[in-house]
C-alpha cells in the first residue's frame, strides 16, 4: 500500500492543484513542491527499508484488478527499479524548483509535471503487463502537453512527433503483449499478464522463431524510447523544444524507461532471442555511440548538442545491457542514473542561460566564464561528468559497460565503443570552449547575472551526486547487485552456447597460453636446429 | 400452371437486370425524383426474386417479405418526398448536382 | 400449413421493451398536441419511457428466450444492446433539449422520432429473422432521415437528409437483394435455420448464397458507415443537428453492428472463410480511409465522422473474429464508444453557438486556459477515442484486439494498431488547438445543465470503464 | 605507523585546491599563496614521513598498500580505492611534491599580477593532487583517476588565459590528444582484467609470468595499448603535438606539468608495468624505436624554433623520448634516473625562461632578446647550469643519467638506438646553447621601451634550488661498482622481482616442453659490465656535448650571420621549422575529415535520410489524406458510384 501511495501521491496533488485559484501562483508552486518533496522523501524511506540482498520484489501488492481477464494490480520494486524510482521522484522535485519562473499557466504546468511523475513511477513498479502498458502510454500525455505548451517555437511539431513516434512503437508492443497473454493462457491454463509469472513460463514454451518476432515488437517500443540509432530523431526535436524541466525529465527518466524495458522484458522473456540479437544490438549501439558523438560535435544549438550526446550515452547503456553479463548490466544500471544526473544537470545549466538570453545558439555566447564564474564551474563539472572523467559518476558506468562488452561481446566491439570516449571529449570540450572561454565579445552577454540561489539549489544536489557516485558508488550499486546476479543467471549466453565453448570458464587467457606455448616451442625448436 | 414453362433462372435474370437498371439510373441521372424512382425499381426487382423464390421453393416467407418491402417502400416514399419538398423550399431545384454544400 | 396461433403471452413479454417504447413514442406524439411551445414535459416523458424500456427488458426470464417462432430473441447480447440503446437515446434527448432551444427546433415529433428509432434499434438487435431485421433497419433509417433534416430551414440539414435518404434507400436495395438471395439459396429467412442449412457442404459453394453474402456486407456496411460505403457519413454527420449526429454515431451504428454480428456469426459462420476476406478488406479500408480522411479536416464534427468510420473498422475486427470474446468485446467497445462520443459531442454543443457555429478547430484555440475543465474533459474523450490508457477507449481496443489475436488475426490487428497511431495525430490536433494555441476569440459558453450532465456522465463512464472495467467486462462475457 | 599517513599525501593539495577554489577570491592573494604552497609543503613533509616509515618496514617487504574503500565493482570485478607505497612510488612522490612545492613558490611571484590568482592555484594544487594519485594508486583504475585528472588539470591550466583563442585551442587539443591515449589505456586495463581477473598492480605483476606467455598475443596487445596510452601522456610520436602548443599556459604550468611531472607519467607507467613489458619483445622494440625517433625528431625541431618556451617544449619531448627509449631497451632504472634529473633541470630551465619572460614583459621570441645576462644574473647562472646539465656536461646530473640511457641502449638494445641517442644528444647541446646564446649573450635586441629586470626573490630562490638539484642530482646514479648504483638498488625490488619469477616460471614450462630458457633471460643477469667501455662511452658523449656547444658558439656568437646563410631558402629547414608539418597533416587527415563527416552525418544522414524517412512517412500519409479527400466530392452520384464499385470489387474478391 505504501508504494501505491507514493506512486499516486503526485497525481493526487495534481488534482488538488486543479482547485487552486489560478491567480494564487505562490500557493500553487509551493504546494506542487511540497508534494514532490514529500514524494521524494517517502521514496527515500523506501530505499532505506529496501533489502538489497535479494532479487525478490519488495513492497509488493497484488490485488485483482480486472478479474475476468486475470489482470491484477501487481506492483513491487526490485533492485533494477529502486534507483530509477527514487531518481524519478528526485528529478521531479528538482524540476519543479527549476520551473519556478515559468511564466504562463503555472497551475497547469505543475499539474502536468505531477501527473507525469505518477505515470513514470507507475511504469517502474508495474508487475503486470497490462498495467505496465497503461502507465507506459499514459505518461506520454503529460509530457506531450509539457513540450507542446511550454516549449520553444517548434514545440507543436516536436510534441506531436514525440507522441506519435513513441506511440507507434509501443502499439506493436501491445500486440505482442496480447499474443503473450493468450499464449500463456494456452500453455499454462492460467489467464494472467503477470510479469513474474510470464518470465518464468514464457521462454520455455515459445519456439525461437516466434521469440524473435516478439522480441522485435518489444524491441521497437523500447528502442524508440531509448532511443537507439536509427530511431532517435524524435529526441533532438523534443529536447530542443521542451522547456528546461521537460528536457531534464525526458533525459533523466523517460529515456530510462527504454533501457528498463529491455532489462525487464526483452532479456528475461526472451533470453535466447536476446542472445541471437546481440550482434545487431551491439552494432547499432556502437553506431549510436559514434554517430551521436559526431553529430553532437557540429551542433549549433546547445540543447541539441546535449540531446545527441544522449544518443551516444544511451548507446553505451544498450551495449552494457546486451553484454549479458554482470559487469555490463550493472554498468548499464548505474549509467542510467548517471546519465540522468549529468545530462539533467547539463540541461538545467543550459536552461539557466536560456532564461537570461532566450537563445541557445552556441555562437551567441563565448567568454561566459568571466561573467558567470560559478556557473562556469558548475557547467564544467557537469560536462566533465558527461565525458566520463574518472572520479566522477560517468566513468564508473562507462567502464563497467565497456568491460562487460569486452567480456561478453568481443574485443573489437569494446574497442569501437571506447572510441566514443575520445569523441565525447571532442564535442563537450569544443562546446565548452566556445561558450565559456574566449573573449566576451557579444555585448548582449556583458551584463549577464551569475547563477542565482534557486538555480544553485537545483544544480548543487546533482553536482554532489556526481562526485558521490563517482567516488563511492557502493550505496547505489549494492541495491541492484542481487537482482542483476539473478537476471544474469537467467540470460547469460552460457545457457545457450554450445557446451564445449566455455569449459575453461572466465578468463580466456588460459586458452591462449596453450596455443601460444605450442607456437613458441615450435619457434624455439627451429632456432635450436639452426 | 407455369412451373415448367418459365425456369427460375429467368425470373432471377429479370430481377438482376432490373436491379442493375436501377443502379445505373441512380448513377447517371441528375433529377432527384428520377433517382428516387430508380431506387424504387431496385426494390421492386428484389420483390420479383422474392416471389419467384417462394414459388419455386414452395414457401411463403418471401411473399410476406415482399409485402413488407412494399410497405417500407411506401413509407420511404412519403418521407423521401417530404424531404425533397422541404429542400425545394430552400433551394428551388431538383438537380441533384446542386446539392453539394457538404463535401471534402 | 400450420394453424395460425395468436401470439402467446410469453412472446409479448419478450417483446415488452418494444411495446413499452412504442407506446411511449405514440404518447409523446399525442402529448405534443397539448404541450405547446414548451417541450420540457415531452423530454421527461421520453426519458421515463426509455427508463421503463430498459427495466422491461429485464422482465424476461430465463435467458435466452426465443419468441415468435424464433424470429425474436432475448439473450444477453440483445439485453446489453438494449441498455446501450436506451442509454444513448437518453443521452441524445438530454443533449437535444437545450440545443433545440438554441437552434429553434420546436417540434414535438423530435422526441417521438428518437424513441421510434430506438424501437427499430431494439428490433435490429433482437431479431433473428431477416424480415424482422429488414424492418428494424428501415424503422431506424426512416427515423434518421427525418431527424437529419429536422432543421427544415437549414440548407446543410436538408442536404444531409437528402443524401442520407437517397443513399440509404439505395443501400437498402442491396441489403434487400442480399437477403433475398440468401433466402432463395437457403430456403429460410430465419437465422438459425439458415445456419443449419449452411452446415451442409453443398450450400457453401452456392454462388447465389455467396453473392447474397456480398450484398449483405454492402447493406450492413453502409449502415455502419464502413468504407467504401461510408461516403454519406461525413456529409450527414456534418449537416445533421449535433445531437442527432452523436445519436447516429452511437445508437443506430450499434444496432447495425448487432445485426451485422448476428447475421454473420449466427447465420453463416460456416462460410467464414469466404466472408472473412471481405470483411477484412472492408475493415482495413475503413480504418485507413477514416483516419486519412480525418487528418485534413478542420470541422470537428466532420473529423469525428471520419473517426467514427475508422471505429467501424475496428469494430468489424470484432465481427470477423467471431470468438466468444468477439461479442463481448463488441459490446464493451460500443458502450465505451457511447460514453466517449456523447461526452465529446456534449462539449461540442456547449461550445457551439446559434446556427451551428464554432465548429472549426480554430474555435477551440486556447480553450484550456479559459475553461480548463472543459478542455481537460475534451482531451479525455479524444484520448479515449484514440485508445490511450487509462480511458475506456483503450480497454475497448485492447478487448477487440484480444478477441482478434485469440483467433489468429494478427495482421489485421497490426494494421489496426498502426492506424490508431495515425489517429492520434488528428485527435491530438484538437488538443494542440486547445492547449498550445493562443485564444483566437472570445468563448461565450452557457453552461447549460442538461448538456453538462451528459458531459459529466460521459466523463465518468469513460474513466470508470477505463480504470475499473471489470464489472462491465464480466457482464459482457455472459 | 608513519605509513598510515600515505593517504594524506594527495589529500593536502586536494584540500588546498578546494579551499582556494571556494574561498580564494575572499581570502586574498597572500592567503591563497600560503595555502597552496603550504599544502604542497605538507604533502612533501608527509612524503618524507612515509619514506621513513617505508624504511622501517621489515626486511623483504617492499610494498605497502593502503585501501581506503572499495571503489566499485560488479560480479567478480572489484576496484579498491587504495594507494601503494613502493620504491618507485616514493621516488615519484618526492619529485612531484618536492619539485611541485618549489614551483608553487615560484608561481606566487610569477602570477602575482593575475586577477584570478586563486583560480590558478586551485587548479595547480588539484593537479598536484591528481599527479600524486597517479603515482600512488595501487591499481590501474586509481592510476587512471590520476591519469585523467592530470590531463584535465592540464587542460584548465593551458587554457588559463581563456580569453586567448590559441590558449583554448591548445587546451582542448591537449585534452583530446590525451584522450586518445586514455582510450588505449582503458582498453589495456580491460584486457588485463580479462586475462588476470584483477587490476591490482601487485597481483597483476606477480601473476604476469604465469598467466601470460612470452611474446604472446595477449601480452603484446596489452603492452601495446598501454604504450599508446603512454605516448599520449608523455608526448611521443605520434601523439606529441599537443605539448608544444601547451606552452600557451603560464610558465609555472609548463615547468611543473609539461616538463617535470605529468608528461613523465607515461614513463612511470611503463616502468610500473615492466613485468608486462618484459614479456613483450615486440612492444619493447616499438617502445624503444618510438622513443629514439621522438628524441631525434623533437631535437631537430627544437633547433629551428624561436619561441623560447617552444624550444624548451621540444627539448622536453626529446628528453622524454630518451626515457622511453630507455624503457624500450629494458633500462628502467636509467629511465627513472633520467626522469628525476630531467625534472630538476627542465623545471629550472622553464622557470628560468619564465623569469626571462617576466623580466621583459611577456616577450617570448628569442629574436627579441639577447644580452640579458647582465640584467638578470641569477636567472642567467641558474639557467646556464641547467643547460649544461641537459647538454650532458660532466659532472652535472644530466650527464650521468643520459649516459646511462645511452650505455643501456648500446648494451641491451642495438647500435641504432645508441646512434640516434648520440645524435639527439649532439642536437640537444646545440639547440640549448643556441637558446642560451640568443637569450643572454650578444647584442640586446630587446624592444628599447622595455627595461629588463631581475625577478623578485620568490622567483629566483626556486631557480637556485633547482639549479642546485640539477647539479648534484647525478649522485643518485653515479656508478658505484659494476654498474649498480643507489637508484638501481633502490628500485630493484620493483623491477626485478617479477622478472626472476617470470624466468623461473617460463623455464619450468619450457622445461616441460624440453626447451631452453627464453631469449630475454639476459635481463636478469646483465651482460658482464665493461668498465672501460663505459668510461669510453662517457668520454665520447661528453665530447659530443662539447661539440654541440662549440657549434652553437660558432653559429650564434662568433658568426651570427651563419644561421641565416645556412637556412635561407632551404626547404629542409623550412620543413623542420614548420615541425615537419605534422600538425597540418593531422589537421587534414583527421580533424577536418571528422568535422566534415560530422556535418555530412548531421545534414545529410540524420536530417535527410533518417529523419527524412520519419517525416517522409508522415508526409506520405498526409499526401494520401489530402488526395483521398477528392473522392468526397459532395455529389450523391459519386457516393453511389463508390457503393457500386465497392460491390463489384467485393464480388471480384469473393469469386
Amino acid at each position: 500500500m505504501f508504494l501505491t501511495f507514493i506512486t499516486f501521491l503526485p497525481i493526487i496533488g495534481a488534482f488538488l492543484l486543479a482547485f487552486f485559484p489560478k491567480e494564487n501562483e505562490g500557493a500553487i508552486k509551493q504546494t506542487a513542491l511540497a508534494v514532490a518533496a514529500a514524494d521524494f522523501l517517502l521514496s527515500l524511506y523506501l530505499w532505506t527499508n529496501f533489502d538489497s540482498s535479494t532479487h525478490k520484489m519488495q513492497f509488493g501488492l497484488n490485488i485483482p484488478w480486472i478479474e475476468s481477464w486475470g489482470i491484477n494490480y501487481h506492483i513491487g520494486l526490485d533492485g533494477i527499479t529502486l534507483l530509477l524510482y527514487v531518481m524519478t521522484t528526485f528529478l521531479t522535485m528538482i524540476c519543479i524548483i527549476a520551473s519556478w519562473d515559468v511564466k504562463k499557466h503555472i497551475r497547469e504546468y505543475m499539474m502536468a509535471m505531477l501527473a507525469l511523475s505518477t505515470g513514470m513511477l507507475g511504469v517502474f513498479i508495474s508487475l503486470d503487463l497490462f498495467m505496465f502498458y497503461v502507465f507506459w502510454e499514459f505518461q506520454l500525455v503529460p509530457m506531450y502537453i509539457i513540450v507542446g505548451v511550454w516549449g520553444g517555437p517548434r514545440r507543436i511539431y516536436a510534441a506531436v512527433k514525440f507522441f506519435i513516434y513513441t506511440a507507434v512503437g509501443s502499439l506493436l508492443m501491445l500486440v505482442a503483449i496480447i499474443w503473450i497473454y493468450f499464449h500463456i493462457k494456452e500453455t499454462t491454463g492460467v489467464a494472467t499478464a503477470d510479469i513474474l509469472f510470464i518470465t518464468d513460463h514464457l521462454s520455455s514454451s515459445v519456439p525461437l522463431g516466434t521469440q524473435k518476432w516478439l522480441w522485435a515488437a518489444f524491441f521497437l517500443a523500447f528502442a524508440i524510447k531509448v532511443p537507439m540509432f536509427p530511431f532517435h530523431t524524435w529526441l533532438p526535436d523534443a529536447h530542443v523544444e521542451a522547456p528546461t524541466a521537460g528536457s531534464v525529465i525526458l533525459a533523466g527518466v523517460l529515456l530510462k524507461m527504454g533501457t528498463y524495458g529491455f532489462l525487464r522484458f526483452n532479456l528475461p522473456f526472451f533470453p535466447q532471442a536476446s542472445y541471437e540479437f546481440v550482434d545487431i544490438i551491439a552494432v547499432l549501439s556502437i553506431i549510436g555511440i559514434v554517430y551521436g558523438a559526431l553529430v553532437a560535435m557540429v551542433q549549433e544549438d546547445l540543447k541539441k548538442l546535449v540531446a545527441y550526446s544522449s544518443v551516444s550515452h544511451l548507446g553505451f547503456v544498450m551495449l552494457g545491457i546486451f553484454a549479458l553479463n554482470e559487469y555490463g548490466i550493472q554498468g548499464a544500471l548505474i549509467q542510467n542514473i548517471n546519465h540522468g544526473i549529468s545530462t539533467g544537470a547539463l540541461f538545467l545549466l543550459v536552461g539557466v542561460i536560456y532564461d537570461r538570453r532566450h537563445t541557445r545558439m552556441i555562437k551567441e555566447f563565448g567568454g561566459l566564464s568571466k561573467q558567470m564564474p560559478v556557473y562556469a564551474i558548475c557547467f564544467m563539472i557537469a560536462a566533465l561528468s558527461s565525458i566520463g572523467l574518472p572520479g566522477m559518476n560517468g566513468f564508473i558506468g562507462e567502464f563497467l559497460e565497456l568491460l562487460g562488452t569486452f567480456q561478453g561481446i568481443g574485443f573489437l566491439y569494446a574497442a569501437c565503443a571506447t572510441s566514443g570516449v575520445i569523441l565525447a571529449a571532442c564535442y563537450i570540450l569544443w562546446m565548452f570552449q566556445r561558450v565559456m572561454f574566449l573573449e566576451l565579445s557579444n555585448p548582449k552577454n556583458m551584463n549577464l547575472k551569475d547563477i542565482n540561489t534557486r538555480e544553485l539549489i537545483t544544480i548543487v544536489p546533482l553536482l554532489i551526486l556526481i562526485f558521490w557516485i563517482g567516488l563511492y558508488p557502493k550505496p547505489f550499486m549494492k541495491t541492484f547487485d542481487a537482482s542483476v546476479t539473478h537476471l544474469v543467471s537467467k540470460v547469460s549466453p552460457d545457457n545457450f552456447r554450445p557446451k564445449q565453448d566455455h569449459n575453461e570458464g572466465g578468463h580466456h587467457a588460459a586458452l591462449i597460453t596453450k596455443t601460444e606455448l605450442a607456437k613458441l616451442s615450435q619457434k624455439l625448436q627451429k632456432t635450436s636446429h639452426n | 400452371m407455369f412451373e415448367d414453362s418459365v425456369p427460375l433462372a429467368h425470373y432471377l435474370t429479370l430481377s438482376a437486370v432490373l436491379f442493375v437498371i436501377g443502379i445505373v439510373g441512380v448513377l447517371v441521372r441528375r433529377n432527384v425524383i428520377v433517382v428516387f424512382m430508380s431506387i424504387e425499381i431496385m426494390l421492386n426487382a428484389v420483390n420479383i426474386s422474392l416471389i419467384a423464390f417462394d414459388h419455386y421453393l414452395n414457401l411463403s416467407n418471401g411473399q410476406i417479405f415482399s409485402f413488407m418491402v412494399m410497405c417500407v417502400a411506401a413509407a420511404e416514399v412519403s418521407v423521401g418526398l417530404a424531404i425533397i419538398i422541404a429542400l425545394h423550399r430552400n433551394k428551388p431545384t431538383v438537380n441533384l448536382d446542386e446539392f453539394n454544400l457538404l463535401k471534402w | 400449413m400450420e394453424p395460425i396461433h395468436a401470439p402467446e403471452s410469453i412472446d409479448l413479454i419478450a417483446l415488452a421493451p418494444v411495446l413499452v417504447l412504442s407506446v411511449f413514442a405514440m404518447g409523446v406524439l399525442v402529448l405534443d398536441l397539448w404541450a405547446g411551445k414548451n417541450k420540457t414535459l415531452l423530454m421527461f416523458v421520453s426519458l421515463v419511457g426509455l427508463l421503463m424500456t430498459a427495466i422491461s427488458a429485464f422482465a424476461k426470464h430465463p435467458i435466452p428466450t426465443f419468441a415468435f417462432t424464433d424470429s425474436y430473441t432475448v439473450d444477453h447480447l440483445s439485453l446489453f444492446f438494449i441498455c446501450i440503446f436506451t442509454l444513448s437515446s437518453a443521452l441524445t434527448i438530454l443533449l437535444s433539449y437545450e440545443y433545440n432551444e438554441r437552434e429553434g427546433i420546436k417540434v414535438g415529433e423530435y422526441y417521438s422520432l428518437i424513441l421510434l428509432c430506438t424501437v427499430g434499434m431494439i428490433l435490429l438487435a433482437s431479431s433473428t429473422d431477416m424480415i424482422m431485421i429488414f424492418l428494424g433497419v428501415e424503422i431506424v433509417s426512416i427515423c434518421l432521415y427525418v431527424l437529419a433534416g429536422i432543421r427544415r430551414d437549414n440548407k446543410a440539414s436538408n442536404e444531409a437528409a437528402l443524401k442520407y435518404f437517397l443513399l440509404g434507400a439505395f443501400a437498402t436495395g442491396f441489403l434487400l437483394y442480399g437477403m433475398t438471395l440468401v433466402y432463395g439459396s437457403t430456403g429460410s429467412t430465419n437465422l438459425f435455420k439458415i445456419a443449419e442449412f449452411v452446415k451442409s457442404d453443398s450450400a457453401q459453394s452456392n454462388p447465389l448464397l455467396l453473392m447474397g453474402i456480398v450484398l449483405l456486407v454492402i447493406g450492413f456496411g453502409f449502415k455502419v458507415a464502413a468504407a467504401p460505403f461510408h461516403m454519406w457519413a461525413p456529409d450527414v454527420y456534418q449537416g445533421a443537428p449535433t445531437p442527432v449526429t452523436a445519436f447516429m454515431a452511437v445508437g443506430p451504428k450499434a444496432a447495425a453492428f448487432a445485426a451485422f454480428f448476428r447475421v454473420f456469426s449466427e447465420a453463416v459462420p460456416e462460410l467464414a472463410p469466404s466472408w472473412e476476406i471481405l470483411l477484412s478488406t472492408v475493415a482495413v479500408l475503413s480504418m485507413v480511409v477514416g483516419n486519412l480522411g480525418a487528418i485534413m479536416q478542420t470541422n470537428i464534427k466532420r473529423m469525428l465522422a471520419f473517426s467514427s468510420i475508422s471505429h467501424a473498422g475496428y469494430l468489424l475486427i470484432a465481427v470477423i473474429s467471431k470468438s466468444s470474446l468477439a461479442g463481448s468485446s463488441l459490446l464493451f467497445y460500443m458502450l465505451s464508444y457511447a460514453f466517449t462520443t456523447f461526452g465529446a459531442f456534449g462539449i461540442i454543443i456547449l461550445l457551439g453557438r446559434k446556427g451551428e457555429e464554432n465548429l472549426e478547430l480554430e474555435n477551440y484555440s486556447g480553450l484550456a486556459y479559459k475553461h480548463p475543465l472543459m478542455a481537460l474533459s475534451m482531451t479525455v474523450f479524444l484520448l479515449s477515442l484514440g485508445g490511450m490508457p487509462p480511458f475506456a477507449g483503450f480497454v475497448a481496443k485492447f478487448y477487440i484486439f484480444s478477441a482478434a489475436i485469440e483467433e489468429g488475426f494478427l495482421t489485421l490487428v497490426i494494421i489496426a494498431v498502426l492506424n490508431s497511431a495515425i489517429s492520434f495525430y488528428y485527435y491530438l490536433k484538437v488538443v494542440v488547438f486547445m492547449y498550445m494555441k493562443e485564444p483566437a476569440g472570445e468563448f461565450n459558453i452557457s453552461l447549460t445543465p442538461m448538456t453538462l450532465l451528459v458531459v459529466i456522465i460521459g466523463l465518468i463512464g469513460t474513466i470508470e470503464l477505463g480504470i475499473f472495467p471489470d464489472t462491465i467486462i464480466s457482464l459482457t462475457t455472459h | 605507523m608513519l605509513l598510515k599517513l600515505t593517504c594524506l599525501v594527495p589529500l593536502f593539495p586536494l584540500l588546498g585546491s578546494i579551499i582556494n577554489g571556494f574561498f580564494g577570491l575572499r581570502i586574498g592573494k597572500n592567503a591563497v599563496g600560503i595555502i597552496a604552497c603550504g599544502s604542497m609543503a605538507l604533502s612533501f613533509l608527509t612524503s618524507i614521513l612515509v619514506f621513513v616509515g617505508f624504511l622501517m618496514l621489515p626486511e623483504g617487504q617492499h610494498v605497502f598498500e593502503q585501501v581506503a574503500w572499495t571503489w566499485f565493482g560488479a560480479g567478480d570485478f572489484s576496484v579498491d580505492f587504495g594507494f601503494q607505497i613502493d620504491p618507485l612510488t616514493l621516488i615519484m612522490m618526492f619529485v612531484v611534491s618536492g619539485v611541485g612545492f618549489i614551483i608553487h613558490v615560484y608561481a606566487i611571484g610569477y602570477m602575482h599580477e593575475e586577477y584570478s590568482f586563486y583560480r590558478f592555484f586551485a587548479y595547480f594544487n588539484l593537479f598536484a593532487s591528481a599527479m600524486l594519485v597517479l603515482v600512488m594508486g595501487n591499481n590501474f583504475l586509481i592510476m587512471f583517476i590520476g591519469w585523467e585528472g592530470v590531463g584535465c588539470c592540464s587542460y584548465f591550466l593551458i587554457g588559463y588565459y581563456f580569453e586567448k583563442k590559441s590558449a583554448c585551442d591548445a587546451g582542448t587539443k591537449a585534452f583530446v590528444v590525451n584522450r586518445i591515449g586514455d582510450f588505449a589505456f582503458l582498453l589495456a586495463v580491460m584486457y588485463i582484467f580479462n586475462v588476470f581477473g584483477t587490476i591490482d598492480f601487485t597481483e597483476v605483476m606477480h601473476a604476469a609470468p604465469e598467466k601470460l606467455v612470452y611474446a604472446g598475443e595477449a601480452v603484446t596487445l596489452i603492452t601495446f595499448f598501454l604504450f599508446i596510452g603512454a605516448t599520449g601522456k608523455s608526448a611521443q610520436i605520434p601523439l606529441y603535438t599537443w605539448l608544444p602548443d601547451a606552452m600557451e599556459g603560464p610558465t609555472p604550468v609548463s615547468a611543473l606539468i609539461h616538463a617535470a611531472t605529468m608528461v613523465t607519467a607515461g614513463v612511470y607507467m611503463i616502468v610500473r608495468c615492466s613485468a608486462l613489458f618484459n614479456l613483450a619483445p615486440m612492444t619493447m622494440m616499438i617502445v624503444a624505436g618510438t622513443g629514439a625517433a621522438t628524441a631525434i625528431m623533437a631535437a631537430t625541431i627544437g633547433m629551428t624554433q624561436f619561441d623560447i618556451k617552444r624550444v624548451l617544449a621540444y627539448s622536453t619531448v626529446s628528453q622524454i623520448g630518451y626515457m622511453i627509449m630507455a624503457c624500450g631497451v629494458g633500462a628502467y632504472t636509467a629511465a627513472i634516473f633520467h626522469l628525476v634529473t630531467h625534472a630538476f633541470f627542465k623545471a629550472c630551465l622553464f622557470l628560468g625562461s619564465g623569469s626571462v619572460i617576466h623580466g621583459i614583459h611577456g616577450e617570448q621570441d628569442m629574436r627579441k632578446m639577447g644580452g640579458l645576462k647582465n640584467y638578470m644574473p641569477v636567472t642567467y647562472w641558474t639557467f646556464l647550469v641547467s643547460t649544461l646539465a641537459i647538454a650532458g656536461i660532466p659532472p652535472l646530473s644530466g650527464f650521468f643519467s643520459k649516459d646511462e640511457v645511452l650505455y643501456h641502449a648500446l648494451m641491451d638494445g642495438n647500435i641504432i638506438f645508441w646512434g640516434m641517442g648520440i645524435g639527439a644528444a649532439l642536437l640537444t647541446a646545440f639547440y640549448m646553447f643556441r637558446l642560451v646564446f640568443m637569450t643572454f649573450h650578444g647584442e640586446s635586441r630587446v624592444d628599447p621601451s622595455v627595461h629588463p629586470h631581475e625577478s623578485p626573490k620568490v622567483m629566483t630562490m626556486p631557480l637556485v634550488i633547482l639549479a642546485g638539484l640539477a647539479t648534484v642530482g647525478g649522485i643518485l646514479g653515479i656508478p658505484l661498482f659494476h654498474g649498480w648504483h643507489i637508484l638501481h638498488n633502490w628500485l630493484e625490488p620493483v623491477l626485478h622481482f617479477d622478472l626472476a619469477n617470470a624466468l623461473q616460471h617460463s623455464e619450468h614450462m619450457l622445461h616441460e616442453a624440453g626447451k631452453h630458457a627464453p631469449s630475454w633471460a639476459h635481463l636478469l643477469n646483465p651482460k658482464e659490465h665493461n668498465l672501460w667501455l663505459e668510461v669510453f662511452l662517457m668520454a665520447f658523449s661528453a665530447c659530443v656535448a662539447v661539440t654541440g656547444i662549440v657549434a652553437a658558439y660558432i653559429f650564434y656568437i662568433k658568426r651570427p650571420d651563419l644561421p641565416e646563410k645556412f637556412t635561407k631558402g632551404q626547404w629542409g629547414f623550412e620543413l623542420v621549422q614548420n615541425k615537419y608539418g605534422v600538425d597540418e597533416i593531422y589537421d587534414e587527415a583527421f580533424v577536418k575529415p571528422t568535422v566534415q563527416a560530422s556535418h555530412l552525418l548531421w545534414k545529410e544522414v540524420d536530417a535527410k535520410a533518417i529523419d527524412g524517412t520519419v517525416i517522409g512517412t508522415a508526409k506520405t500519409i498526409g499526401w494520401f489524406s489530402k488526395h483521398a479527400q477528392a473522392f468526397q466530392s459532395g455529389f450523391v452520384r459519386n457516393y453511389a458510384l463508390f457503393i457500386a464499385v465497392g460491390f463489384i470489387s467485393l464480388l471480384l474478391i469473393m469469386f
